[in-house]
Parts: C-alpha cells; structure tokens; sequence
C-alpha cells in the first residue's frame, strides 16, 4: 500500500478508461494538478465528463484536453475563459452542466461525506431549479441538489507526506479537498512531498485516507490568469 | 451631470458598517473598496475561499496561490485565513456575509436579478453570483442605470433568465439610489442633476419617490 | 466592533434570555468552554435547550447547568457518564433528544452553511428514522435531517485572535467548529489569545467570521474522564 | 472450550488487510489493537476527529487534549491528523473506512444488529454506532455468543431496537465466526471444542454450515 508515485503517468495507472468521470482541483490557474491534466492529456482517455470550477484556459489546465477533445462533458461554474470551449460548445460538440459556484462546492462535499442530496435555496427561481424537487423549511423554498462523486478526483496541494496527508497553500485550496474526498481513487501532486511525520497534525487539511496515490510535481509552471499589481508606495 | 463609476462605488461604501464582513463583485463593485469611510474597518471575503483580502501585489509580492474570485492577483492581511470553496459558500450560503455589491444586466422592481445570461450568446457561467445573492443579507447592485443602446435596464419585469427572486435591496446607478422592499421599489437619492422626472423617463420599473426629493 | 472581552461573565453579557438555544462544544470533556460553562451558570438563564454531543458529569461541564436546573432540554448523542442527567430524565424533569453523532455533527454544520435538511442513511430502520421524510437515491433509502441553529455558541478553541480567528488543538476541536458556524452569536473562549497576524492565515480551522467575542480561558482545568496509561517502555 | 475475549480480538485481527483504516469499538473490539498481523500495517480512526490512534500514553505522555471515543487517553503517531466531528463523520458516511469492529447485545440472521438501547432501563444513546454501521463498508461483531442468562444474542430476528438494518457482514463469539451475506448467515469457523450441534444449542438464527466444518 505505498502511496508515492515516481511521476504523473505511472500515478495514472491502471485507474483511466473511456467515458470515465474526473474531477480536477483548482479555481482558474490557481492550484490545479498541472501534472496530472498533462498525463492524462498523454494518456489518450476519450470521452471524459469533467467535474471542475473552471475549463482552463486554451493552452493551459483542462484547455488541453479541450484541445485534443478528450472531453464529452463538463460540470462547472464558469468557463468563460476559454476560446477553444466556446467553439466546442456552440459546435455542440461538448456538452456543459452548470452549477452555481457554491452548489458544486458543496455537491462534491456531499458525495465525499455520504450525503446524497441536500436542500439550497441557491438558485430558486432561476434556470437551475428546473426539473428540481422543491421543499419549504420555515415557510422558505429550496431545492434539492445531490452529491456528486468522481471515478478519479486529480488534486493540487503544496505538501504532502508518504500517507497522503495534504496541507494546500492560499486561495490555491479551493476545490481541492473536497474533490479529493470526493474521488473512489483521489491522486495528490504536490510541491514537496515529505516524510510522514513531518506535518503538524493540526494543519492537515485533507487526512491521507482520502488519498490512494500522491506524487511530487515536477516543473510547475504556476500560471497567472490577470496579472494585477499596484505601484510600490501606493 | 450624473453619477460617475467613482460616484457610484463611494455611494455603495457609505452602506458599509463598521465590523461588516462584506464580498464585492467584479468591475465596478471592486472599486468600493477605495471608497472605505474613514474610522470603518470591513473584512472583504472572496468566494474562491479567502477572508481578508488586502490589495493588488506590487511586482515583489506577486504570488500565483493568491487571487481573487476575478482571478486577479492579490495580498493578504494580519487578519486572513483562507479555507476551502465548500468552507467559503457555506460562509455565503449560512448567511454570514452580510453586504454584498454587484453588477446587474437587469433588476425588476420586486428586487429580481439577471446578471449572468443573455440567450443566444455564448454563456460564461454564473460562478458565485446565485449563492451570493440568495445567502448574503443585503444585496446592492452597483449598474448603470441604461444599456448602450439606451433601453432600461430597472423594469417591471427582468426579462433576461434570473440569477435571483427577489434579493435585490438596493440599485445605485448613475441616476441614483433606489431601495427595494416588500411594498416594491423607492427613488430615496437623485445623483447630482438628474430630476424625478429623468428618472422615470429612464426607468421601466415603477418606484415611488422618497418625500424628501 | 471590539470582539475580546475581559472575561466569560461580560461575554455572555445581553444575550442570554430564558428558553433559549445553546450550543457547547466538546466531546465528553474534551475541549469544552469552562469558563463559559460556568459563566452560564452563574447568570442564572432558565429553560435553556443544550444543543452538546455529551452532557459533562455530575459536577463539570453541562453537569453543572443539570445540578442547577437550567437545562430544559438536551440534544446530545450520548449522556452515559451523567447521574443527574439519569435521575432527571427518569423523572420527566428533562427532555432528551437523541441524535446519532454522525447526524448531529452534520445537523450542526448543515444549520451554519445554510442547508435546511440533507438526506442520511444512518439510522435508516431504527427509531431515530420514525417520523422522518425517507426517499431513495440509486435504489438505496435515506433519512432526512434538518439543519440546527442556536442562540448562542459557546465553543472552545488553543488559540485565538482579536478578530475572532481559532485554532484547536488535538481532539480538543471536535464539535467547535461547526458549532461557531451555527450560532447567531458565537463566543469562544481560547487558552492563548493573541495579536491579529499571530495566526498562520492557512492553519485558521474557524474564520472570525463566525466568532462575535472571544475571552482568555482562566483557571482551566481540562478535567481527564478516563485516565488510561500503558507502562513505561511497554 | 471456547475462545477467550482475546481469542476473539486475534480473530478478528485477521480481518486486517494492509493499508486498512479501520474504527474499533469500546471494549472487546478495542483489543485488537494488540492483534495486529505483522507486515501488516492498519490506521485506527476514532470518530472524535482522529486518525492514527496511537497506544495508551504513559504517565508522562498524558494530554487532556488527546482522547479517542471511549474518552481514555491516548497518543498520536507520526501518521496523524485531526479533524472535527462533521469531518469525522463524513468519512464514516462516506464510506472511507474499510472495516469497523463493534460490539453488540443483538445480531439478527439477515444482519441487522442492536447495541444500543434496551427499553425500560435508562438509555445513554448511540453515540456514534449508527452513523458507523451505516457508512463503513465491511462491519464485524464481536461478542459473547450469549447473553448472562444464556439466552440467544445470535437471533431470527432482533427484539431490542435497532442500530442499523441488515448491516453486520460477520459475527466473532466464543463459539466461532459467523459470515452474514444476501444468502443468509453462515457458520464458517468452530472455537476449539464447540461443536455444530453446540453452536445451534447456543443460537436462535437459522444459519448453513460451511462444508468444511
């Protein structure tokens, strides 16, 4: 039961098939497996359903496996970075579910934690409610929404130890603990892959059950989406 | 002479309050956080899982792991934590933020939203905005207050699909500020030379006009 | 908007009123708020519903709202270790709600994200599901469960920061976080109260978001239920 | 003669796969512990925010912080990390945990199972036994084959309310070991000296014997 991977493509093995569903860590550039996308990228997987915030953009993060039309669908919030997605989209070559930000937050919270559905009152009255079982708590409407779950969930974290155990950096957590609870096989890459023990157990974030397979990134690129700054002094 | 976008965000600063935890939207809402009245002191989530959000970096302090919900590069403060999007919207969901400002493509007069879809055209997502407004308690929309082809954009009915029912508290636009409550929506300030009458005639939505104006 | 207070007493100061709901973290006597306990006590509030996964022995933790007849009602997974709680729930003195750990956990978590119910499979078939919706979801049947508030939480924390910011220490976290989530006010208590920027802003378990007021702990005695020892070098 | 208590928590043991994160239950469950196989390494979760429980600490090591779920002291191991209960459970509900070893008053022959509550005497609640016999996937009874009086425990069908429905996958007692599928129970293993005949004495549920006994 080691869970250390030398790199992205052997850590993807044995675990891909066509037609399966991913779900990919990160919210924009920030924090998502820039390894694993490229692996299976190279893997050659078709007709995947993937479950992320956003679709990347067209050269980088899941933009590349819109590139090479590995992907059948995606679950997302919002995508409107990506030329190469709008294409595919309006071509009715993709399919495309959208699910308010907090709705997908908490549907792949849900799976991880064995909840099968549960009542918001996001997006009562819009186009998301249709089709939705509705239900009145203290006299306010929700709708049901319900957990989803990944065949492989692909993380980003910035530490992690030969358990699995991960700690994420900044606003580069985002989705990632979540989809890593939420994956019947979850591979972690991380920025510095460590010895057990080394982590302060308080400060892990994600405990090393929920993590099958866990690899150092090599050569991350950590690309900036809108690069904004002030002047020194201001 | 009407509202400026400047005018605009340093009328929606005046309805923060002291010990606000407050999320601001993309575009103009972004630049409320200019305008913060002195001797009042908010904490600005973003919904990409961060409280206490500090300014843009200066080149040095750029770091990739911290952006905003527009993607954005930014810093923290002494006071951030960060925590996980799950973490993050049940913050919003649970009710606990309590001053949102946003952009608006449309507002009707029973407070209903459409900001996130234009049938047609290709459709980005609606991101944070439905879980923004259907949790955080008062909802402002910082708009201007016609589309460039002139038409209304405060009107009876939205007519764009909705991002909410009914979550609207308060428009600022370049005409002015309207609130909206159960007994439907109030003209309570005229940006400097706009007239009652402009108002209407710039606005589909019927609203009443405070007795002070 | 000043959040430190002096002490547990002007903490609680205006807003406690008769039939109240609490919330108090722990489990068993672990990590509970003491010094708000007793503060609580002391104030003399009647009829209080006691939302805690235990209910303190005879003479700590919530034992000592039972000795004094503050608690009206009490949710709680289990009360094995309180004699007075028995003698008064035998009496029809106190009510007792029982919720499966699991379910009050997620009960409170889901009452401070706003999700008015979720559906659960545990205690599918047993008394904790007689009256509750039931609907199936991939052929399998679940429960639904509601989400709860309170009043006020009191909750305990190791560290904290003058904006509210906790962190716990051990099994001392347990229910504390998702009962500062769920509370209309929320007051911790925290053995070392520091300076805003103290905190690593990534190993912030409770955002002060959810924390109104916050004191130093004085006096602690972080009471042991069952001091369990293995020999030296065995 | 039958098997020992210790008897007991070495078979059980042999449930243990490697890389297994398991929760072991008050009482007999919580000696296997001190059965693991070689070679074979396990993480014990206690349901109080816990994973890799460590032993009992020494003197010395005490730390009122540091409990499992029977509240007995306890250490961490370099494997730790804590978490809270909502965490805690989702793992449970969520199906993380491969194996849970638990105690048990009642075991009905289609695997339903009661452990916490006897009517007419005082009730201290299911802690966490239901939310664990409904989301961990393979659960083991271990428990004396009857009760003080040397009435059944191993029933048609249960008396006493429930903890979960059809939930126990096999029962360890002192007379053997008992596998519970769609199929119906199952006798799979003798104590030493405990016959067939002795183990249908002892039992009410209707159960196959495997062809090797």
């Amino acid at each position: 039961m080691k869970k250390p991977y030398p790199e992205a493509t052997s850590a993807l093995e044995g675990v891909l098939f066509d037609g399966m569903t991913i779900m990919a860590g990160g919210f924009g550039l920030c924090g998502i497996p820039e390894n694993l996308i490229t692996a299976l990228r190279d893997s050659g997987t078709q007709n995947i359903t993937a479950i992320s915030n956003n679709a990347g953009i067209d050269d980088f993060g899941l933009g590349l496996l819109l590139q090479t039309r590995q992907i059948k669908k995606m679950v997302s919030s919002y995508v409107g970075e990506n030329k190469e997605f709008e294409r595919q989209y309006l071509a009715k070559e993709l399919e495309l579910e959208f699910n308010p930000q907090g709705t997908l937050a908490e549907r792949i919270r849900a799976g991880g934690a064995g909840i099968p559905g549960f009542y918001t009152k996001t997006g009562v009255g819009t186009l998301i409610a249709e089709g939705k079982e509705h239900k009145d708590f203290n006299g306010e409407t929700y709708i049901l929404e319900t957990g989803l779950i990944a065949d492989v969930s692909l993380v980003k974290a910035w530490k992690g130890d030969k358990e699995g155990n991960l700690i994420f950096r900044k606003t580069a957590r985002n989705f990632n603990p979540m989809m890593a609870t939420a994956g019947k096989i979850t591979i972690a890459e991380v920025e510095e892959l460590v010895e057990t023990g080394e982590l302060d157990p308080d400060q892990i974030h994600t405990p090393g059950i929920f993590v099958q397979r866990i690899i150092q990134s090599k050569d991350l690129e950590k690309r900036i989406e809108h690069r904004t700054t002030r002047k020194q002094g201001e | 002479m009407a509202w400026t976008r400047e005018d605009m965000a340093r009328r929606a600063a005046q309805e923060l309050r002291d010990g606000f935890y407050v999320n601001l939207g993309i575009g103009i809402p972004t630049l409320v956080a200019n305008f913060i009245p002195e001797g009042i002191n908010v904490t600005l989530q973003s919904e990409n899982g961060m409280l206490g959000m500090g300014p843009f970096p200066t080149e040095d302090e750029i770091d990739p792991d911290l952006i905003n919900a527009g993607k954005q590069t930014i810093t923290e403060l002494d006071s951030t934590s960060y925590f996980s999007s799950a973490d993050s919207f049940g913050m919003i969901r649970g009710g606990h933020i309590a001053l949102s400002i946003l952009g608006a493509m449309q507002v009707a007069e029973n407070g209903d939203l459409a900001n996130w879809m234009i049938p047609g055209k290709m459709v980005k997502g609606m991101g944070g905005a439905m879980d923004l407004v259907a949790g955080v308690k008062k909802v402002v929309v910082i708009m201007d207050h016609n589309a460039r082809d002139g038409s209304a954009k405060f009107l009876k009915e939205c007519t764009l699909p909705l991002t909410g029912v009914g979550v609207v508290d308060m428009i600022i636009s370049d005409v002015g500020v309207f609130t909206i409550d159960d007994n439907g929506a109030t003209l309570t300030e005229l940006a400097q030379g706009v007239t009652v009458d402009e108002a209407r005639q710039r606005t589909e939505a019927n609203f009443k006009v405070a007795e002070d104006l």
